[in-house]
């Protein structure tokens, strides 16, 4: 994910739409990327792939409808309130690159370095930005991806440090 | 001086000694006394041949409460017998949890904590007082006294009042188990004892002043009933009655049980051997065992410890191929459990020895003989019978 | 005779002056006392329908009944004592044995129905006035019917076990043996939790008996690897045991162990008996793990021409190459294994699928094929400099040490991972060290908090007295190299929490509380994987799984209709459920390839 | 008690001692032997009260064990004698003219075990069972549950599970074995 252009891209927005529009095209890609992914990994991890390609389908399809909708800056100042707890991850932070036959542990790594990614940068964006209908916007931003690689991480931890006999 | 009537006529003999009773002579009367009867104790009946009001023949019928005790043992384990056996002695029951606890734990090698011991004591000393003072209501009923069975139930439910706060129950208490006792001491049982104890002694005295100073008692109970010398060893008479009879004997004393030997007391005789002195001694026994209890409470440890000793999982609770015998002196005399085991989980064999066993069957069918047949339920009550432990 | 005697009786007319001693309204005025063994109570929320209440009952006035409303869980059968009130006597036995304490006795005595049936009840579930009853009948304290202590298992010193691989557990003698079985009241609850629901309750009663040849009969019934299971089974049996509510659990893994051992080896096979006679159906297993063994075993006894491929070169799998010997020796392993090759099965060690022969080999030699290759792989943190040479795999180090190889002990390494894995790699690698360097130096870093591990509570305590330095919530975050390239030791954060509130794995470090642990070598023993290259990308392609597991039914077929699947490879880590998996593969394979025969048994 | 055994070895054959207690010895007696043992022990020995007389039942050994326990009052202490005798035709010899009350106890054994005390006074007559028709209740082969399950009839409405197999039905029904 280039992350500097995406950034500059974004800053660069002022119309609330343009802003979901660009969000909207990095789950796009994403999407793009894992169902890509889904047909090269073995069949007995393929779940993995598919799930993370579903989950940023669900992104793109929440975007996609957030900038249809007229009433947006309500709705958007009423999502901001869910709260998503950030804990530190450590293992995981490094992204690996992926090769042609990736493992469970390499597609869950990577994953989680994109979500952290993408966290970080709407966060950075909502502390940039002043207080209004755009800052809530990337504050709901950043907690969606939160929550994501929260589950993401409860899921790396139960199959990768499954303990032993 | 009681009546003494030429007896060598009545009834007649037959050459080989035995009674010659021709029911058709007219001469001699059937009459049943019982399993329905105010002067018989308890679920038994007593089939008599009269000649006038004269008794020249009895025969004690039991098997109305037969409940197979000592069969059903055989089939239930070593702690599933220990709720059945206070069934067959209803005024005392105590006596049959201690003999048979007594046996397993002798037989099973199992050390009972001494706390256990005293208490033991108590309850049995406790079982002792209530069975008298229901014998006396009987007896005094048997002589037409019914205000005597009024004052003794009263102070007798006192003492109930004691064992429901120490054992749970009132008359089935199932409190003395193979291994100990249940629990120890309520608080502030011993005061609550104490009262009731002051309770019955005053019901004694007076039970004293209606029942024995009384002349109509003394009439009908002095020289009647006398169980000779040479009869106490051929119809195996114990407790009260042997001892009336002048003979010391008392398990408490001479094969101390429990805590026995850590008490004073000395057993109570008398020398007449009739109705009337048997009354007197169980009369001045209850006064010792209201002594005793104030010694065990007095003596026995005060804190509360262990009562029961660790027993193996009673589930299956098997103990090795042995017998014995274990004795106690209950209020009628000596009661005994003879246990045998098998190595297996079930008693191989249980053998209940009530003192009425010798004492209504036996003994009486030979004393009855030539009595009045007015006499004959102050006789028999005077033997103190308990029907359930003579057929179990 | 004198005038008193005729005055005297006339004492009596003072009663005329006394108040009555009856009590006026006994139905209200007289509660029973304290300890008064009144009506029965039952707490729902105690009682785990053990029955022993029903065992004890002289009377048989005691039924188990379902109730409405209360379900069965592995610690309770949901049955619920019924009590016959026209065949009780109150004598409490029940309330004495009860294992929880949920039966007690009020003080209320008195209840009036004019329907006898109503006298038959639920405490407990159907209300009754006295339920809230503060006084009645308990059993006092420091009172017992049925032992409460578990029998000191006999076991080698720390000092002297740390010397060598010996076994630790030296298990119970016959006299030790019968007073734990003696513990046991015979409830069976344990049964259901057993995965391969061994007859607990039968072999313990054998113990008490002292019939052992009994006792192996009956596990051998269920279980072909119960000299194996009698040393280190998980044990689950114990945590639902009636015995734990108020005392410890029985030992029923030692005993099994017991009676495996009371047994002369060479009486066991006559005992557990010779298999049918042949059915010229074929079976072949790969992976000669307690999954296919107990498969191999089964199938063998119904006749069926077993052949078993290991790619290592002895049986056991997991219960060999996993765990070290001083819990359990190879040679009691090779016993077991022998026991079972006895059946008729042919084995051929060193011979891996996939490369020396193809999945699509055995499908078309044999009637059926069954995957039980176990998880052998370990997984890795991938944290920083793990890459090194010197970072190890745990189940790696374990295999070499089961092969004799020589391991040069570093003077000092850092294990990463809480589970037994984690204990039998430092408690392994302290051997070593003593050995070779006559100190130890372990330390072993978890994820989770003490309380939390996945290791048995025995297995942290024994590593403890062994001199392994546990530390508890610490995250591995990189493996430190020096300049030259050699592994230092290893960095951790601390761990501030290690679940959410659903109990799932979402850890959270404190940055700020980083510590390097000095080591030379460093294990990662963290958990393991599958290697399912042997299927084939074709039959990988084919086969249907499920969230990385190879996807079978109920009976352990997947998908390919001659293929079934068993063990740890598809239901995790855990010797007596891979025994249960290969008696329910051994079953499925039998009803599918042998149908006749199956149905006359049924 | 010892001494009393040794004693008496010298003048009859004993079988084995069993010293169960200080004061409680059991020694097996010949049946020929027992009335006159019993008659020296009570006239000479001092073991003057019969404190009971009873039987046990070796059904596997097809005997049948009578236990005479006498009690010398002043010494307190007991001896048990025990005869074995067969369990076929079971008879023994009464001791009703040593104490007459045995002959309680031998009735009692006529009728609940079917021993025959030739002799014994009114010993045919019904003790506690009349008009009773199965085998005598006391021997091992009589079985109360049974005679109690076919004479009365069973509280209708009662059923209890095992939980053992409760929880398998539950759980794990499809196991068969």
């Amino acid at each position: 994910m280039p992350e500097g252009k995406g950034y500059k891209k974004l800053k660069a927005q002022t119309s609330l739409a343009d802003i979901l529009s660009v969000a909207t095209e990095f789950e796009r890609t994403a999407r793009d990327f894992y169902s890509d992914l889904a047909g090269k990994v073995s069949k007995n991890i393929r779940y993995l792939v598919e799930e993370l390609a579903e989950e940023e389908q669900r992104h793109f399809d929440l975007f996609s409808e957030l900038s249809r909708r007229k009433d947006i800056e309500d709705q958007v100042s009423q999502l901001v309130d869910t709260p998503a707890s950030n804990g530190k991850f450590s293992d995981c932070i490094h992204l690996p690159e992926l090769g042609d036959k990736p493992d469970d542990q390499e597609v869950l790594q990577f994953a989680l370095g994109r979500e952290h990614a993408a966290m970080e940068q709407y966060h950075s964006l909502a502390e940039s930005t002043p207080a209004g209908p755009i800052q809530d916007l990337f504050r709901f931003l950043a907690d969606e991806e939160t929550q994501h690689k929260n589950e993401l991480e409860k899921l790396y931890y139960e199959i990768v440090h499954s303990g032993g006999v | 001086m009681a009546y003494t009537p030429d007896r060598s006529q009545y009834p007649q003999k037959k050459a080989d000694g035995s009674l010659d009773i021709d029911l058709t002579s007219g001469k001699y009367l059937k009459l049943w006394q019982g399993p329905q009867h105010p002067g018989i104790t308890g679920n038994m009946s007593i089939e008599l041949t009269v000649c006038g009001d004269e008794v020249a023949e009895g025969r004690t019928h039991v098997g109305y409460l037969h409940r197979g005790f000592e069969k059903l043992m055989e089939r239930r384990t070593f702690i599933q017998n220990f709720p059945i056996v206070c069934r067959i002695c209803v005024p005392e029951p105590d006596f049959n949890e201690y003999c048979y606890a007594a046996a397993v734990e002798e037989l099973a090698g199992i050390e009972v904590p001494e706390r256990a011991d005293w208490i033991r004591a108590l309850i049995l000393e406790m079982g002792r007082i209530n069975s008298y003072l229901m014998y006396l209501g009987g007896q005094a009923g048997a002589l037409g006294q019914a205000v005597i069975g009024q004052w003794s139930t009263y102070v007798r439910d006192l003492m109930l009042d004691r064992f429901e706060e120490l054992t749970g129950a009132r008359i089935y208490h199932m409190f003395i188990m193979p291994g100990g006792v249940r629990d120890n001491l309520p608080t502030g049982f011993r005061t609550r004892m104490e009262h009731t104890l002051g309770e019955i002694e005053n019901a004694l005295r007076d039970i004293h002043n209606v029942m024995f100073r009384n002349a109509v008692f003394e009439k009908r109970t002095r020289g009647i009933g006398v169980i000779e010398k040479e009869w106490l060893d051929s119809y195996g008479v114990t407790g009260p009655c042997i001892r009336a009879a002048g003979v010391p004997r008392d398990v408490r004393k001479d094969q101390p049980y429990l805590v026995y030997d850590q008490l004073d007391f000395d057993p109570v005789i008398g020398k007449d051997s009739d109705i009337y002195t048997r009354a007197d001694v169980r009369r001045r026994d209850l006064l010792l065992s209201v002594d005793l209890i104030r010694q065990i409470l007095s003596r026995m440890p005060q804190d509360d410890g262990p009562t029961m000793a660790t027993t193996p999982n009673v589930l299956h609770w098997k103990i090795e191929p042995g017998e014995t015998y274990v004795r106690g002196e209950c209020s009628r005399g000596e009661y005994g459990y003879y246990l045998v085991t098998d190595g297996s989980g079930y008693p191989r064999r249980v053998n209940v020895r009530g003192p009425s066993y010798t004492h209504a069957m036996a003994l009486f069918e030979r004393m009855v003989v030539n009595c009045n047949i007015a006499d004959v339920a102050a006789l028999l009550v005077s033997l103190h019978t308990y029907p359930p432990e003579i057929e179990r | 005779m004198s005038i008193r005697n005729i005055l005297s009786p006339f004492t009596a007319w003072k009663y005329l002056f006394r108040d009555p001693v009856t009590i006026p309204d006994p139905l209200n005025d007289r509660p029973g006392s304290p300890r008064y063994r009144g009506f029965h109570k039952n707490d729902m929320k105690k009682c785990i329908g053990c029955g022993t209440c029903e065992a004890i009952c002289q009377n048989g006035a005691i039924d188990m009944v379902a109730v409405e409303g209360i379900d069965a869980s592995k610690e309770d059968s949901g049955l619920r004592p019924n009590i016959d009130y026209g065949r009780c006597c109150w004598c409490a036995l029940c309330v004495d044995v009860c294992m929880t304490g949920s039966l007690t006795m009020s003080n209320e005595y008195k209840w009036v129905e004019s329907n006898p049936d109503a006298f038959r009840f639920t405490p407990g579930v159907d209300k009754k006035h006295w339920d809230n009853a503060a006084l009645g009948y308990h059993r006092p304290d420091g009172y017992q019917l049925t032992g409460r202590v578990r029998e000191q298992m006999p076991e080698l010193e720390p000092a002297k076990r740390i010397e060598s691989f010996d076994e630790i557990v030296q298990g119970y003698d016959v006299e030790q043996a019968k007073l734990e079985a003696d513990r046991c009241v015979a409830c069976g609850l344990c049964i259901a939790t057993c995965p391969a629901h061994m007859a607990v309750p039968d072999y313990i009663a054998a113990v008490r008996d002292g019939d052992y040849e009994r006792g192996l009969k009956i596990l051998y019934d269920t279980n072909p690897f119960s000299q194996i299971c009698g040393r280190v089974c998980t044990h689950r049996c114990e945590t639902v045991c009636a015995a734990r509510h108020e005392g410890d659990p029985i030992a029923i893994r030692w005993l099994k162990r017991h009676i495996t051992e009371q047994v002369p080896r060479d009486r066991y096979r006559a005992i557990i008996g010779d298999p049918a006679p042949p059915t010229g159906k074929s079976v072949a297993i790969i992976g000669a793990g307690p999954a296919g063994m107990t498969a191999a075993y089964d199938l063998a006894r119904k006749g069926h021409a077993v052949t078993v491929y290991e790619a290592l070169p002895h049986a056991g799998g997991m219960t060999r190459y996993g765990i070290p010997e001083y819990r359990l020796p190879y040679e009691t392993i090779q016993h077991e294994m022998d026991l079972i090759l006895s059946m008729g099965v042919t084995i051929h060690y060193d011979t891996r699928i996939g490369s020396d022969i193809t999945m699509q080999q055995l499908e078309q030699d044999f009637d059926a094929v069954i995957l039980a290759i176990g998880l052998q792989m370990g997984r890795s943190t991938r944290i920083p400099g793990s890459e090194h040479a010197g970072v190890k795999k745990a189940v790696d180090l374990l295999r070499r040490i089961t092969e004799g190889e020589h391991i040069d002990a570093p003077k000092s390494m850092v294990v990463i991972g809480g589970g037994n894995v984690a204990m039998d790699i430092a408690r392994s690698m302290a051997r070593l060290q003593k050995q070779q360097h006559g100190s130890i130096d372990v330390t072993l870093t978890a994820l989770e908090d003490l309380n939390h591990f996945l290791a048995d509570p025995d297995e942290i305590k024994e590593s403890l007295e062994e001199g392994v330095n546990i530390l508890d919530s610490r995250g591995p975050q990189q493996c430190q190299v020096d300049a030259e390239g050699n592994l230092t030791g290893l960095k951790t954060w601390k761990v501030l929490s290690i679940f959410d509130q659903q109990g799932r794995f979402a850890p959270s470090f404190d940055e700020t509380d980083e510590q390097i642990h000095p080591a030379e070598m460093v294990v990662e023993a963290i958990g393991q994987m599958s290697d399912v290259n042997l299927l084939g990308e074709e039959l990988t392609e084919r086969l249907e799984w499920n969230r990385g597991r190879i996807q079978i039914d109920t009976n352990g077929r997947t998908s390919e209709s001659w293929l079934w699947a068993a063990g740890d490879c598809v239901t995790g880590p855990d010797v007596v459920s891979a025994v249960a998996a290969g008696h329910q593969v051994a079953k499925s394979i039998d009803a599918v390839i042998n149908p006749v025969e199956a149905l006359t048994h049924a | 008690m010892i001494e009393l055994y040794e004693q008496l070895k010298q003048r009859y054959a004993l079988g084995e001692i069993s010293v169960q207690r200080f004061d409680l010895v059991f020694i097996t007696v010949p049946r020929e032997n027992l009335a006159s043992l019993l008659l020296y022990l009570r006239d000479t020995e001092g073991f003057t009260h019969l404190v009971l007389l009873t039987a046990v039942d070796w059904i596997e050994d097809n005997k049948f064990q009578l236990t005479y326990l006498i009690n010398n009052r002043e010494s307190a202490t007991d001896l048990g004698l025990r005869v074995i005798i067969d369990r076929d035709e079971a008879s023994m010899e009464s001791i009703h003219d040593l104490w007459p009350t045995a002959a309680t106890y031998q009735r009692e054994l006529k009728e609940m075990f079917g021993i025959d005390f030739p002799g014994s006074p009114r010993i045919d007559e019904d003790f506690i069972l009349e008009g009773w028709t199965e085998i005598p209740p006391y021997r091992r082969d009589f079985d109360t549950l049974e005679y109690s399950r076919d004479t009365y009839l069973e509280r209708p409405g009662r059923s209890t599970s095992d939980p053992a197999q409760h929880m398998k039905q539950l759980f794990y029904p499809e196991d068969k074995d």
